[in-house]
C-alpha cells in the first residue's frame, strides 16, 4: 500500500500548494462563477461569463463591496457534472467564496446545489437553469433557501409561444425541441397550452444536441403539412435546423423560443430568410433600468445584449453583490437573507451601472431599504427562489430585431392563470 | 414520407461511406480501431475553409456551377483539403502511431487514438473557435423531384462525387502496383514483406487514402450543413458501423455500409423516436457482429 | 563451391524475454538442398523466419553471399536474393494469380517484373490459364506451385521453404521435390524445413537436426538416414514425425 | 486551513470513487486484455440503479423504494453485472477492436436511454434527492464528508484486497494466461470466453459500484453525469497509474483527477476570464497529451505490473 500512501501525500501536497493563496481575509471579496466556457455549451457560456465579469467590473468601479474590490473567480464546468461539482467545491473551500453564480445547464447546477451549495451553506444563483426539479426540491425544503435563479421558468415561456402562434393566425403547428430538461418541459407545456387556445400540433419532434445534420428530424416534422414551426433550440443547433427546415421546403412561419433571440442565430441562418419569424423573450420590461443595462452593455461589447442568459447573469451578480453589501458579515446565510432584502417591495429603486450602485451603497450605508431593478426589471423571487418576468415579442426588421409586443409580469401571470384554469 | 427519408438516407450515407473507407483500411491494414479517424473529417472540412477563405480574400474565382452553391474554389478546396489532411495524418503516424506500433500492441494504439482524437478536436476549437461556420451563407433550396422528394443540388453533386471517388480508388487498388501491394498487405503483412513489399510505404499510403477520403467527406459535409469542431466526433459510431458492416478492408463494403447506415438512421425515425436515432448505428454493429463478424464483404479469417 | 548463406549463433524468438533459438548455426552452399528436421517446437520455423527477416535476431549474425545482413528488413532481403515460402498462407487468396505474381515482383523494376511474369506463365501454363482468377480457387498443390513461382520471380539465390509438402499428396510432393532439385541445379541454394523427415532426407544433400532451439546433429543427408540418434531425438514427438 | 482540509476530503472522495472504476477497468484491460470503451455506460447503470433503489418516490417515475444505502450499492453492482453479462455474451467472442467499438456504442446507447426513458430515469430532469447516509450521521459538511470519505476508503480497500486475492488466485493466473496467449490458454483446457466473461462482469460491477458511490455522494443523477468523456478520463487514470497493477489504478485516479482539477484551478488563477474558453480546450489537450506521452515514454505507467511479463508483444 506504499504507493497508495505516497499518492495521498502527493495529492495533499499538491492541494496545499495550489491553495496557498486561499485564506479568509476580507479583501478582495471573492465571487465564484461556475460556467461552461468550453464544451458543447461553450459558445453560450463564454458570453454569459463575460457579462458576469462585466457586472463585477462595474460594481468595482462603484467602490466594490464594503470598500473591497470584488474578484470574479471563474471555473469552467465543461458541461460535465463531476467537473462542475469539483470546481464549485474548490471555490467554496479553497477560495472561500460565499456565493456561486451558475451553472448553465440544470444537469450541472443540480448536483452543485445538492452536494456543495446547500451543505456548505453557500448561496447559488443561476442565470439559466430552467429545470422544474429545482422548484420541486425547494418545495421539499431541500434547497434551504440557498437557491435562486434570475431566469423565468418554462411555464410562462410555453404560454407565450402558444399565444404568439394563435395571435399570428397559425392553425397547425409543428414543434421541434431540444432534448434537454429545458426543451422537453417547454414542448410539453406548449402542446397543452396551444390546444387550450384552439391550435393543433401536427408533430412534435425532439432532437439531440450537437448533431451535424437534422434532416431526419426536419423531414419528420414536415409530415402533416404544418403552417408554422415552433422551434425550441439554442443558436447553433437552431440555425442548422432552421436552414434544413427552409431548404427542405418548410414554411417560414417560425415561432422561436427566447434563446434564439440572438445575432448568432440570425446571422447563421441569414436574416433574409427570416422575414416571417416571430419570437418572445423574457425580461426587457418597460423600465429605464433595462435601457441602462443595454447601453452599458453596448458600450462595453460593441453589440446589443442578445443571447441567452446575458440579462439574467448580470442581475444574478448584482443581487448577490448588493446582498453582500447589505450584510454585516459576508456569509452564505446573510446573502440568502440579503437577496430577498434588496429585491423586496417598498425599498428605494436602484439601477445598474456605476452611479446606480454607488447610490445603492449610500442608501445601504444610511440604513435605508433598497429595491434593485436591473437588466431583467424588478426581480421578484418567490419562496422557491424562482422569478417571474415580463415578456416581450419580437420580429426582424432587416437584420435587427424589433419589439412587437409587451406583457407585464401581471399580464403574464393572468395568461398562465387562464390557461391553467381551462 | 418514406421516399424522402430514403433520399435523405442515401445522401447522408454517401458521406458516411466516403469517410468510412479510410477507417476500414486502417482497421484491416494497420490493425487497430482508429478513434481519431473521425477528427480527420473535421480537419479536412476546416482545411477546405482555409482555402476558400484565402481564395475569396484574393478575389475568388467567381461564379457558381449552375444550380450548385459553389464554383471552382470548392473543387480546388477539396484537393487542398485532401493533401493537407494527408500530411496531418502522416505526421500523426510518424510522431505517434508508428512509434507505438514498435513498442506495444495494437490495442494500446486504440488508447492512443482516443488521446489523439481529443487533441485534434480541441486544437480545432482553439484555432477556429466554437462557432459554426458556413462555406456559403446563401441558403440553397431543395428541388422537388417526382414522388414529392426534395433534394439539394449540392447533395446530388456529392453523390456523384462519391461514385467518382470509389471508381478511382477501385482502379488504384486493382491496376497500380502500390494498390495491389496494399491489398496483399491487408491479407498478410508478413507474406507481403518477404515478397519484397515495403510495408511501411504501404502503411503511409493507407494514411494518405484514408485521410483524403475523410477530407473529401468532411468538406462535402461542411458544404451541405456547416462546420464545427464536433463535426467528425458526432460521426464516430456511424463511421465504425459502416466500416464493420462492410467488412474491414473492403472498399465497396465501406461505401455500401455507409449507405446502409445512412438509410437505417433516416428510416428509423419512422418507427422509433428521433432521440434514439444515434443508437441505430450501434444496433447495426451488434447485429452484424453477431451474425456475420467478417462483415458483408469481408473475408473470413 | 560458393557459400550462399551462413547463420551463426542465432538467438531469436517472438518475445525478447522468451527466446526460442539459443544460438543455432547453419550454412548452405550454392547448388545444395539443405534440410532442417527436428521434433515439434524445436524452432525450425523460427530459424527460417529469422533468416528471412521476419523474426528479430537478438544475437548472432546472418551472412548472405558473404555480406552481413543481420537485422535487414524482410522486404530488402527479398531484393537481395532471398526468397521465402511459408508453410501456411503462402499465397494471397484475395488476389488473382497475376496479382500474386505482381506482388512477388515488388522488389523489381516494373518492366522487369512484368517480363518475369510472362516467363513464369510460359513455364507454368496452369498459372497462365487461371491468371485472372482469385488464388483461393486453387488446390493445395497448385497453391504451392504459385507460392514457389511467386518466390522465384526475383530469381533468388537463396530459397527458404517451410514444409513445402505439408498437406500434399505423395505424387504432388514428389513433383515438388523435383522442382526443388531443378532450382539448385541452376545454382541456387535451398534451405528447407520438413516434418516428413525420411522423404526430405532422401532428396537433400545435407541436413541439420534441431531440438529445443539448439543444433543437435548435422551431416550428409544419406548418413543421417541411418543414424539411430535421430530416433531418440524424436522420441516423445508424434510417431509420424519419424515416419 | 479548514477549507483546504474540507476540499481535500472532497477531492479524495471523488478520486477514490473513480479509482474503484479504474480498478474494475484494470481487471478487464490490465489483467485480461479486454478493451472496454463503455465505462461511462456501466457507471450510469450503477448510478441510476442506486438512485432508483434508495431515492424518494416521485410521481410518474418508477422506483423510489427508499431502501438502505448498502442495498443501493449492492443493487448497482448486480445491475451493472447483469448488463455486462448481456453485453458480454454478444461481444466477447469478437476481436479486440470490435469489442472496443461495440462497448463504445453501448455507452452511447445507455446514455440515450438515460435521457429518454423518463419512467425509469426521470429523463432529462434526472432523479433528485438521493439520500446521502452521512447526512443522518453527522452535522456540517466537513464531518459529513469525512464520514463519506471513510466509507469510500472502506469500499476501496475492500475492493482492492478482494481484487488482489482474485488476481493472485488460480483464476487470476488464467486471466493473465488468456491475455498473453489465448490459444495456449484454451489448449490447457480453460474456456477463455467464459473466463473473459467473468472478468468483464466483475469489472463492470465495480464500475456500477463506483457510479453508485458517486450518485450517493452527489445526491442527484442526471443524463449528463456520464458523458463519453468520462470513459476517456478513467482510461487515462489507468494508463498513467500503470495497468496490471491495482495500486497503480488508485494512484492513477488521484494523479489524473488531481491534474484535471489542479489545471482548472490554475487556469482560474492565471488566465483572465475572457480567455478561459480557450483554456478549457487547452485542459482537454493537456489530458490528451498526458495519455499519449505516457504511452510513448512510460508505457508501463507510474507503477509497472506486479510481475513483469512483457505484454502483447506478439500482437503485430
Amino acid at each position: 500500500m506504499t504507493g497508495l500512501i505516497k499518492g495521498c501525500a502527493l495529492a495533499l501536497a499538491a492541494t496545499i500548494c495550489i491553495a496557498g493563496g486561499a485564506n479568509a481575509q476580507d479583501c478582495p471579496v471573492k465571487l465564484g462563477a461556475i460556467l461552461p466556457v468550453s464544451g458543447p455549451m461553450g459558445q453560450v457560456g463564454e458570453r454569459i461569463s463575460n457579462t458576469g465579469a462585466f457586472a463585477v467590473k462595474l460594481f468595482n468601479e462603484a467602490g466594490g463591496v464594503k470598500g473591497c474590490p470584488v474578484e470574479y473567480v471563474l471555473r469552467d464546468t465543461q458541461g460535465q457534472s463531476a467537473i462542475g461539482v469539483d470546481a464549485a467545491k474548490s471555490l467554496v473551500d479553497l477560495e472561500g467564496v460565499a456565493a456561486l453564480i451558475g451553472a448553465v445547464s440544470s444537469g450541472v447546477s443540480l448536483p452543485v446545489l445538492t452536494s456543495v451549495a446547500v451543505p456548505s451553506k453557500v448561496v447559488q444563483v443561476s442565470c439559466c437553469s430552467s429545470s422544474e426539479s429545482f422548484t420541486a426540491l425547494a418545495e421539499e425544503g431541500k434547497t434551504e433557501g440557498y437557491w435562486f435563479r434570475t431566469y423565468a421558468t418554462n411555464r410562462s415561456q410555453s404560454a407565450m409561444g402558444a399565444k404568439l402562434a394563435i395571435d399570428s393566425g397559425f392553425k397547425k403547428t409543428a414543434v421541434i425541441y431540444v432534448n434537454t430538461d429545458f426543451g422537453v418541459g417547454l414542448a410539453k407545456r406548449f402542446e397543452d397550452d396551444i390546444a387550450k387556445l384552439g391550435g393543433t400540433i401536427t408533430s412534435s419532434v425532439a432532437y439531440n444536441e450537437s448533431q451535424q445534420s437534422y434532416r431526419a428530424e426536419v423531414t419528420k416534422a414536415l409530415e402533416g403539412e404544418p403552417d408554422s414551426l415552433f422551434l425550441v433550440a439554442f443558436p447553433v443547433d437552431g440555425a442548422t435546423i432552421t436552414r434544413e427546415w427552409l431548404a427542405l421546403g418548410g414554411t417560414d412561419n417560425l415561432i422561436v423560443n427566447n434563446s434564439l433571440r440572438s445575432d448568432d442565430y440570425i446571422q447563421a441562418v441569414g436574416a433574409q430568410y427570416l422575414t416571417n419569424l416571430v419570437g418572445y423573450d423574457s425580461a426587457q420590461p418597460r423600465v429605464a433600468s433595462v435601457d441602462t443595462f443595454n447601453e452599458l452593455f453596448e458600450a462595453e461589447f460593441d453589440g446589443p445584449p442578445d443571447g441567452p442568459g446575458l440579462h439574467s447573469v448580470f442581475d444574478a451578480v448584482n443581487v448577490v453583490l448588493l446582498a453582500m453589501e447589505q450584510s454585516d458579515e459576508i456569509t452564505g446565510d446573510n446573502i440568502r437573507e440579503g437577496i430577498r432584502a434588496v429585491t423586496a417591495d417598498g425599498g428605494t429603486e436602484v439601477y445598474p451601472g456605476v452611479e446606480g450602485i454607488q447610490r445603492a451603497k449610500e442608501l445601504i450605508a444610511a440604513g435605508e431599504a433598497i429595491r434593485y431593478v436591473g437588466a431583467t426589471g424588478a426581480l421578484q423571487f418567490d419562496a422557491n427562489g424562482d422569478v417571474q418576468a415580463p415578456k416581450m415579442t419580437w420580429k426582424l426588421d432587416g437584420e435587427t430585431n424589433v419589439e412587437t409586443g409587451y406583457m407585464s409580469t401581471e399580464e403574464v401571470a393572468e395568461l398562465i392563470k387562464m390557461l391553467d384554469a381551462n | 414520407m418514406i421516399l424522402q427519408h430514403t433520399a435523405d438516407g442515401i445522401l447522408s450515407g454517401a458521406i458516411i461511406g466516403l469517410g468510412a473507407i479510410g477507417l476500414s483500411f486502417t482497421m484491416k491494414i494497420l490493425r487497430f480501431a482508429n478513434f481519431s479517424h473521425s477528427e480527420l473529417l473535421t480537419w479536412g472540412a476546416y482545411f477546405g475553409l482555409i482555402f476558400i477563405s484565402v481564395a475569396t480574400a484574393m478575389g475568388g474565382f467567381g461564379g457558381t456551377f449552375g444550380p450548385l452553391s459553389f464554383g471552382w474554389p470548392l473543387i480546388l478546396a477539396l484537393v487542398f483539403a485532401a493533401v493537407a489532411t494527408s500530411l496531418l495524418a502522416l505526421l500523426l503516424h510518424h510522431l505517434i502511431f508508428e512509434r507505438l506500433a514498435k513498442v506495444t500492441g495494437h490495442m494500446t494504439m486504440v488508447f492512443a487514438s482516443f488521446g489523439v482524437a481529443l487533441l485534434l478536436r480541441n486544437a480545432v476549437l482553439l484555432i477556429f473557435g466554437a462557432d459554426p461556420i458556413y462555406y456559403s451563407n446563401t441558403l440553397q433550396f431543395a428541388v422537388k423531384l417526382p414522388g414529392n422528394v426534395r433534394v439539394l443540388p449540392d447533395q446530388v453533386f456529392l453523390l456523384g462525387l462519391t461514385i467518382v471517388v470509389v471508381i478511382a480508388l477501385h482502379l488504384f487498388l486493382t491496376r497500380s502496383r502500390t494498390g495491389i501491394a496494399m491489398r496483399a498487405t491487408a491479407e498478410s503483412p508478413d507474406l507481403a514483406r518477404v515478397s519484397g513489399v515495403n510495408v511501411n510505404n504501404v502503411v503511409r499510403w493507407v494514411w494518405v487514402i484514408g485521410a483524403s477520403g475523410a477530407a473529401v467527406a468532411g468538406v462535402l459535409y461542411g458544404l451541405t450543413v456547416q462546420l464545427r469542431p464536433e463535426l467528425g466526433f458526432a460521426l464516430i459510431l456511424p463511421l465504425f458501423a459502416a466500416a464493420i458492416l462492410g467488412g474491414a478492408g473492403s472498399l465497396y463494403g465501406a461505401v455500401l455500409g455507409g449507405l446502409i447506415v445512412g438509410l437505417s438512421e433516416n428510416l428509423s425515425v419512422m418507427i422509433i423516436p428521433t432521440t434514439y436515432k444515434p443508437a441505430v448505428p450501434f444496433l447495426l454493429i451488434l447485429a452484424i457482429l453477431y451474425f456475420r463478424p467478417q462483415g458483408l464483404f469481408g473475408e473470413k479469417s | 563451391m560458393t557459400r550462399r548463406l551462413t547463420a551463426s549463433g542465432i538467438v531469436a524468438g517472438y518475445r525478447p524475454d522468451l527466446p526460442i533459438l539459443h544460438g543455432v548455426s547453419v550454412h548452405v552452399d550454392a547448388g545444395e538442398v539443405m534440410t532442417i528436421i527436428g521434433p515439434n517446437g524445436a524452432g525450425k520455423s523460427t530459424l527460417i523466419k529469422a533468416i528471412a527477416g521476419l523474426v528479430t535476431v537478438s544475437a548472432g549474425t546472418v551472412e548472405i553471399d558473404g555480406e552481413d545482413r543481420t537485422g535487414t528488413p524482410a522486404h530488402l532481403l527479398a531484393g537481395a536474393g532471398v526468397a521465402y515460402v511459408p508453410q501456411t498462407g503462402n499465397v494471397f487468396t484475395t488476389l488473382t494469380i497475376r496479382e500474386n505474381l505482381i506482388v512477388g515482383g515488388a522488389a523489381l523494376a516494373k518492366a522487369e517484373a512484368l517480363a518475369r511474369i510472362d516467363e513464369i506463365f510460359t513455364q507454368y501454363p496452369m498459372l497462365a490459364a487461371k491468371r485472372a482468377e482469385k488464388a483461393r480457387v486453387l488446390s493445395g498443390g497448385e497453391r504451392q506451385i504459385l507460392a514457389i513461382a511467386r518466390a522465384l520471380l526475383t530469381s533468388p539465390r537463396i530459397i527458404l521453404l517451410d514444409e513445402p509438402t505439408a498437406g500434399l499428396s505423395p505424387m504432388a510432393a514428389a513433383e515438388l521435390f523435383d522442382l526443388v532439385r531443378g532450382l539448385v541445379a541452376d545454382g541456387a541454394a535451398v534451405l528447407m524445413v520438413e516434418q516428413n523427415a525420411k522423404a526430405a532426407l532422401k532428396m537433400s544433400d545435407r541436413a541439420y537436426v534441431l531440438a529445443e532451439g539448439e543444433n543437435r546433429i548435422d551431416g550428409v543427408a544419406s548418413d543421417l538416414l541411418e543414424n539411430d540418434e535421430i530416433g531418440r531425438i524424436f522420441l516423445g514427438a508424434r510417431p509420424e514425425d519419424v515416419a | 486551513m479548514i477549507g483546504v482540509l474540507s476540499y481535500l476530503i472532497f477531492f479524495l472522495i471523488l478520486a477514490l470513487t473513480f479509482g474503484i472504476a479504474v480498478m474494475g477497468l484494470n481487471l478487464q484491460w490490465g489483467f485480461t486484455g479486454l478493451f472496454n470503451a463503455g465505462v461511462a455506460g456501466f457507471l450510469a447503470v450503477g448510478g441510476y440503479t442506486h438512485a432508483i433503489l434508495t431515492g424518494p418516490a416521485r410521481d410518474a417515475v418508477f422506483g423510489g423504494f427508499e431502501l438502505p444505502f448498502i442495498v443501493g450499492l449492492l443493487g448497482a453492482m448486480v445491475a451493472a453485472g447483469v448488463v455486462a453479462i448481456i453485453v458480454g455474451l454478444v461481444t466477447l467472442r469478437l476481436r479486440d477492436e470490435y469489442l472496443a467499438v461495440a462497448t463504445f456504442g453501448i455507452a452511447v446507447s445507455i446514455q440515450l436511454v438515460a435521457v429518454n426513458w423518463e419512467y425509469m430515469t426521470g429523463g432529462t430532469l434526472g432523479l433528485i434527492g438521493i439520500p446521502n447516509p452521512s447526512k443522518v450521521l453527522a452535522d456540517g459538511p466537513l464531518r459529513q464528508n469525512a464520514i463519506y470519505l471513510a466509507l469510500v476508503v472502506g469500499v476501496t480497500l475492500l475492493a482492492y484486497i478482494g481484487l488482489q486475492r482474485i488476481v493472485q488466485s488460480p483464476w487470476g493466473r488464467v486471466l493473465k494466461a488468456i491475455r498473453e496467449d489465448e490459444v495456449a490458454a484454451s489448449s490447457l483446457g480453460k474456456n477463455p470466453t467464459r473466463v473473459r466473461l467473468e472478468a468483464f462482469t466483475l469489472g463492470c460491477s465495480l464500475m456500477g459500484l463506483s457510479g453508485a458511490l458517486y450518485v450517493g455522494f452527489i445526491g442527484f443523477v442526471g443524463a449528463t453525469d456520464f458523458l463519453p468523456i468520462i470513459t476517456f478520463q478513467i482510461w487515462t487514470m489507468l494508463i498513467v497509474g500503470g495497468s496490471g497493477n491495482m495500486k497503480g489504478a488508485i494512484l492513477g485516479a488521484m494523479i489524473v483527477w488531481g491534474v484535471w482539477t489542479g489545471s482548472g484551478f490554475a487556469i482560474s488563477k492565471v488566465v483572465a476570464p475572457e480567455w478561459q474558453a480557450q483554456s478549457g480546450a487547452l485542459q482537454a489537450v493537456l489530458i490528451g497529451l498526458i495519455l499519449v506521452l505516457t504511452l510513448l515514454m512510460r508505457p508501463k505507467g507510474m507503477i509497472g505490473e506486479d510481475v513483469t511479463v512483457s505484454r502483447h508483444a506478439t500482437d503485430l
